[in-house]
């Protein structure tokens, strides 16, 4: 099966410093890659190169074969390409329906239709369906900005779910979670995987996490990858025991 | 800087009020609020002579230009200093063309808003940028500029001298050039102006709209279009500014350059603020305060100017959600849903403001 | 050449007031996120003031002046802070600069009613004669006021560089949080930076209202030459607001000169926009990367 | 949210006319009180204030006290046309103000739907000419003033070349587009046509820009403060050419801000409380009396406004307010008749105002008339 993401020798500096240092990988269908490294070895630089938040120096970033470096994130959303933020980015104004809302509504009709049409665009009852899923069932219409860390984590993964994509790049999704919330996190991001097929690429600290979730496991150490494999090999690579341990 | 949804997460301290029990039970509650609005204003000049009837429309006219800048300011979170300069833009095509070109007002008002429209849509490139300050920059060196070109260009624009006689629509062939039928004109208006601002904040638009002030890189990355909605929110937004002028021009029958300056510019920014950046009503209520409260404060004499200012800037540090956000404190508190937290409103982030500083 | 030399000298002069206008400003930026659209009226008052000090208790100049003076920085330099940026700041920039537009009417008016709608001569500390320099006339004035602006601005460069108060200051514009953290009592540290915003304003009324006169509506024009300065120089650089009053007051200068004289104004804003869609970030200022 | 209707309730009645005590006569003046015409309005409303303290003090008109109100226009023609339709809706007796063209322009249909008469400081030429039968100037138009300036020039200055500096606002551009044909017709040559702006108050560019045109003389048409500043900005660059001016730059303001600088300056003067005329140095010194400061001809404006609708009420013995412009229309009024007019003053059919005016010349800071200049139609 070809690959659904194939980023290949990805660079980026800022000034003089190199960030990203000719980063290669690719994904599957339906894998969920993990990403680990110590503190500012260039994981969430090279998310945003991905995504097109930042112009990558050199490189190219694939999609089903297509190129799409550099394409707006909001272009490259409705490819499929969905994502969640590494600090909480929730939109605290707006109900946690809207929020789901939103995270949909530009993936149907079109402007006019946004402006004359239903006020949900039809979204509701699938946003409640998400919200259900998530376990926020009794918070719908409770403002984002009240719900508990935890919550707002959870929210912020169904928002990238909302739209069905078949591409999610999770940024520390474990970050600040405790325990009970993890698990649930862990558990629905497997029957998403499972049910509708769609890929992952996590970058994630929390080891136990990354182990127990992923299919295959990327070190990246110094804007390079430093090591591929199975939860297991990269387990026990001797080169990412050092780099941790060194660290 | 600093984008409110990546701050601390404190419950109680995020949570402006919870005033949500049903966001669409408000709302409706706003479009009541407009229609009887209007009921009202149609019989209020009653009694009041031509003064009161003229500083009403006033107010509506100056209210719509106010309604395009909190569509900018108060929904998208984009800091326009041109507010005035389009009005101007307005006023003078709608002058130019009901004076000089012959054409009936409601083309001209309807060309006067297309024109403002596109100019917004071009001046709102800078504001793509990633640092929200540009658009404010931009606005301030195009709003002097038309001011200059508004007071220089005599041939066109009559100069400092201005242009008189501006003739008042009329509809049906029924004349509006009376105080009383030319107020109730604005009224209408101003009510159709409102409805589909009120309807378009309702839409998805406004929901991307409000996504865009609050975290424009979130927005993107859930596939909203950030570059079209800045774009629509300025030009809409500029557009108003535009209707507005196309009113100014027939109420005061004579503009010149003055009231489109930057001051004036500056003047409709302090209305969208202290009414209530991001509430849907605030801007008649900002207008409300920066036209008719100084026409009110007359009685005091000379110090009218100060005591208002004083006003203002006391509403502000009292509560910097402005006017409509005193209410809405208020209304918390009287029904009780105020009590998530003793902080609340105080500690709370503007919707309208920490946004996209 | 002699004109351009006798252009370039007035502009110079012109910018150095800017520039000192526009420095304040980008400090309380810096500090306290505080947009001052009543900057203008801050260079306005102090003037005024040292006269009603003059006028209201029969003082000699040198008393006026000093209790003018004292009285401003006390109530606009620590006043300020106080009673209208602590309570507002945390609500963002909007709401807080747009108090400072109220306050601006409220600096004005009262000028206006308080003191006199009329312009006032204002006294001079150096003889309103004039040099020759390669033929071109330069006003004594011109040059006190280049001598003396730059003077401050460069004790004000030897206190934030080189003295330990000064670079407290240095960091808590740069990262209150951080600074925090390393013990610097960053409130008073704010506090200073509005003291020194105030001190600025005044350094720059005494300076030019001898040619100016002191009149209520002064500060409108300054405002917004100071607001455009910042804007040039990058806003949050003090060198940056320097070099942006001076180009500011130079191409003002030039463009009265060589342009049309009823399109004057625009000539720096037109410069403005350049600036803005070439060099985003200002003349001096450091290039910021989008952070996600 | 509805207690905004209820404030709009309330507004309502506030926004109201009250009543009129009957034993007085109230007059409403709308002038500009702040912004960029705070300076001409304030001197404005002070002479009128003060002509109304006069006249109250000797027993009011026909017996009645008149009751002033003054509205601030902030020099904007969207608040000035509701000002002045709140004086008539108050029942203003007649519409004193404002002071500047753009504003009058805006509230002159007003007071002219209403037959009220209205008095403006404005001098732009082009506000009598639209037939406004209730409109009156308080001062010479510029389409009367400025071919004496030019003669002047011509035969007195023998001037061949003129830098013309104006200020770019209404006042100013009305005179520069009133001097430069005139100048044309003379068959003097303009060396240098320089803008400046309203409140401008740095004038260094500006007076190296005249100096270089290497005028004979230079016309000056600013306001007085920024005569003041222009006058010594020209000093400083050195400029020793004949600086000629209109009234404003004669005035006693200018005088003082100015200094030294403003000795040597010359020109045509309409009112002036420097004029040989007693009327005229008595009311410049009761008003520096009240009022600390010298005023300008705005003082005088408004002073002599008053005293127009005094003589017309008591010349129809009564009060109509109609019929305050049908008695003006035409009408001379001369000192003897009523003193507080300071000078014969003829109104002629347009609104426009025909008087003597004088030649003066600053000598040592204080202004010396040379000569007095017949009216235009004896």
């Amino acid at each position: 099966m070809s690959p659904v993401l194939e980023v290949s020798n990805i660079h980026k500096a800022f000034g003089g410093i190199k960030a990203v240092n000719g980063v290669s990988f690719s994904v599957k269908e339906g894998e969920i890659l993990g990403i680990i490294g110590p503190n500012g070895c260039g994981k969430s630089t090279l998310f945003n190169c991905i995504l097109g938040q930042l112009d990558p120096t050199e490189g190219t970033v694939k999609l089903d074969g297509k190129e799409v470096t550099g394409m707006r994130p909001s272009d490259l959303n409705r490819l499929g390409v969905s994502r969640t933020f590494q600090l909480l980015q929730v939109f605290p104004e707006l109900s946690v329906r809207e929020n789901l809302i939103l995270a949909g509504q530009e993936h149907e009709g079109t402007m006019l239709s946004r402006f004359f049409g239903r006020r949900d665009a039809g979204l509701t009852e699938k946003a409640d369906r998400m919200i259900g899923f998530f376990k926020l069932g009794h918070l719908v219409d409770a403002k984002a900005g009240g719900l508990s860390y935890g919550q707002q984590k959870l929210l912020d993964a169904a928002m990238a779910f909302m739209a069905g994509p078949r591409l999610v790049l999770l940024d520390e999704p474990a970050g600040g979670v405790n325990l009970t919330m993890l698990g649930d996190l862990k558990e629905r991001l497997r029957a998403i995987n499972a049910e509708q097929g769609a890929t992952f690429v996590v970058i994630e600290h929390n080891m136990d996490f990354v182990m127990s979730l992923c299919t295959r496991v990327l070190v990246l150490a110094e804007g390079k990858v430093l090591a591929e494999g199975t939860p297991a090999e990269v387990r026990a690579n001797r080169q990412v025991i050092e780099a941790y341990l060194g660290h | 800087m600093t984008a409110p949804a990546t701050e601390g997460s404190l419950p109680q301290q995020r949570g402006r009020l919870a005033r949500v029990p049903s966001l669409a039970a408000f709302a409706d509650g706003i479009l009541i609020t407009l229609m009887l609005g209007a009921v009202i204003l149609w019989f209020a000049p009653a009694g009041m002579g031509r003064y009161g009837t003229y500083v009403l429309s006033l107010w509506l006219v100056t209210s719509i230009a106010v309604m395009g800048l909190n569509l900018t300011l108060g929904y998208a979170g984009l800091k326009s200093l041109a507010q005035a300069a389009f009005m101007g833009l307005g006023a003078y095509a709608t002058a130019l063309l009901t004076t000089k070109v012959g054409l009936n007002w409601y083309t001209s008002f309807a060309l006067s808003g297309l024109l403002t429209f596109a100019v917004g849509l071009v001046l709102g490139f800078p504001a793509l940028r990633v640092k929200a300050h540009y658009l404010a920059f931009v606005t301030l060196a195009f709003s002097t500029l038309i001011w200059l070109i508004l007071r220089n260009e005599q041939w066109l624009t009559g100069g400092v001298f201005g242009l008189s006689n501006i003739p008042r629509p009329s509809l049906f062939g029924l004349k509006l050039d009376g105080a009383l039928a030319f107020h109730r004109f604005v009224v209408i208006v101003t009510l159709i102006l409102a409805v589909a601002l009120w309807w378009m904040i309702r839409s998805p638009w406004g929901r991307a709209f409000t996504a865009l002030r609050e975290n424009p890189i979130r927005a993107a990355s859930l596939g909203i279009d950030t570059r079209m909605y800045t774009l629509l929110a300025f030009a809409i937004g500029s557009a108003y500014a535009g209707f507005a002028g196309a009113l100014y021009a027939p109420l005061v029958e004579f503009i010149d350059p003055s009231p489109f300056s930057l001051s004036q510019s500056f003047f409709l920014l302090l209305m969208v603020v202290a009414g209530g950046a991001g509430y849907l009503l605030g801007p008649f209520i900002g207008a409300l305060l920066g036209v008719v409260l100084p026409e009110w404060l007359r009685v005091v004499g000379s110090l009218y100017l100060i005591i208002f200012a004083t006003i203002v800037m006391l509403l502000l540090i009292a509560c910097p959600q402005g006017v409509s956000g005193l209410l809405e404190r208020g209304w918390a508190k009287l029904t009780g849903k105020g009590k998530i937290g003793k902080t609340v409103a105080g500690k709370s982030v503007a919707p309208n403001t920490g946004g996209r500083s | 050449m002699a004109e351009f030399i006798a252009y370039l000298i007035a502009g110079i002069a012109t910018g150095a007031i800017y520039a000192l206008a526009a420095i304040g400003f980008t400090l309380v930026w810096q500090t306290s996120q505080t947009i001052n659209f009543a900057q203008g009226e801050f260079v306005m008052l102090p003037a005024v003031l040292v006269l009603l000090a003059i006028k209201l208790f029969g003082a000699p100049i040198w008393l006026g002046a000093l209790i003018g003076i004292a009285a401003f920085i006390l109530i606009f330099g620590v006043g300020f802070k106080v009673a209208v940026v602590d309570p507002m700041i945390r609500h963002g920039v909007l709401p807080l600069a747009i108090a400072t537009m109220a306050l601006s009417i409220i600096m004005k008016e009262g000028a206006k009613d308080g003191f006199s709608a009329e312009a006032q001569n204002f006294p001079s500390f150096v003889p309103t004669q004039t040099i020759s320099v390669f033929g071109a006339s330069i006003s004594l004035q011109h040059i006190a006021i280049i001598v003396v602006a730059f003077a401050v601005i460069g004790l004000l460069q030897w206190f934030v560089g080189g003295t330990r108060l000064g670079r407290q200051m240095q960091a808590t514009a740069q990262n209150p949080t951080v600074a925090r953290i390393l013990g610097i009592p960053v409130e008073r540290m704010v506090l200073l930076t509005f003291v020194i915003n105030a001190a600025l304003a005044v350094v720059a009324s005494v300076l030019i209202s001898p040619i100016y006169l002191a009149k209520f509506s002064n500060g409108e024009v300054i405002g917004l030459f100071a607001f455009i300065a910042a804007i040039v120089g990058g806003f949050n650089q003090v060198r940056g607001a320097l070099v942006g009053g001076l180009v500011v007051g130079i191409v003002d200068s030039m463009a009265a000169a060589y342009i049309s004289s009823s399109y004057r104004l625009a000539v720096p804003l037109v410069l403005l926009v350049v600036i803005i869609l070439l060099k985003p970030e200002g003349l001096m200022g450091r290039k910021e990367e989008r952070r996600v | 949210m509805k207690s905004k209707w209820i404030i709009a309730a309330a507004l309502g009645a506030g926004l109201a006319a009250p009543s009129l005590a009957q034993d007085k006569v109230k007059l409403v003046d709308v002038v500009e009180l702040s912004g960029a015409g705070a300076t001409a309005g304030t001197n404005w409303k002070n002479g009128i204030d003060l002509a109304v303290a006069d006249i109250n003090a000797k027993g009011g008109i026909l017996g009645r006290q008149i009751e002033i109100v003054h509205y601030d226009t902030q020099t904007n023609p969207g608040n000035t046309r509701a000002a002045v339709q709140r004086a008539i809706d108050e029942g203003t007796y007649a519409v004193l103000g404002p002071v500047f063209s753009g504003p009058i322009g805006a509230s002159m249909q007003i007071s002219q739907r209403a037959e009220i008469a209205q008095f403006v400081g404005g001098e732009a030429a082009g506000l009598t000419k639209q037939g406004n039968q209730y409109l009156f100037r308080t001062s010479l138009s510029q389409a009367a003033a400025m071919p004496k300036i030019a003669n002047y020039l011509k035969n007195t200055v023998k001037a061949g070349s003129v830098a013309v500096v104006w200020v770019n606002n209404d006042f100013g551009k009305g005179g520069r587009d009133a001097i430069i044909p005139e100048l044309e017709k003379a068959g003097i040559k303009v060396a240098a046509d320089v803008a400046t702006e309203q409140g401008q108050a740095d004038f260094a560019a500006d007076a190296i820009k005249i100096k270089n045109s290497n005028a004979d003389a230079i016309f000056v048409y600013l306001n007085e403060e920024e005569s003041a500043r222009f006058l010594r900005a020209a000093k400083q660059q050195g400029i020793n050419k004949p600086m000629v001016g209109e009234t404003t730059l004669l005035g006693a303001k200018v005088i003082e801000l100015a200094g030294d600088a403003a000795n040597g300056v010359k020109g045509h003067v309409g009112l002036s409380i420097d004029a040989p005329i007693p009327a005229f140095q008595e009311f410049g010194k009761k008003y520096q009396a009240k009022y600390n400061y010298a005023s300008d001809h705005n003082g005088l404006k408004g002073y002599m406004a008053v005293y127009m609708i005094k003589w017309a009420t008591e010349k129809q013995k009564k009060f109509d307010s109609k019929g305050v412009a049908d008695t003006l229309r035409g009408a001379t009024i001369k000192p003897s008749d009523e003193p507080g007019i300071l000078m014969e003053t003829t109104i002629e059919s347009n609104g426009d105002l025909d008087r003597e005016s004088f030649l003066a010349e600053v000598i040592n800071g204080k202004q010396v008339i040379n000569a007095t200049l017949p009216k235009i139609k004896p």
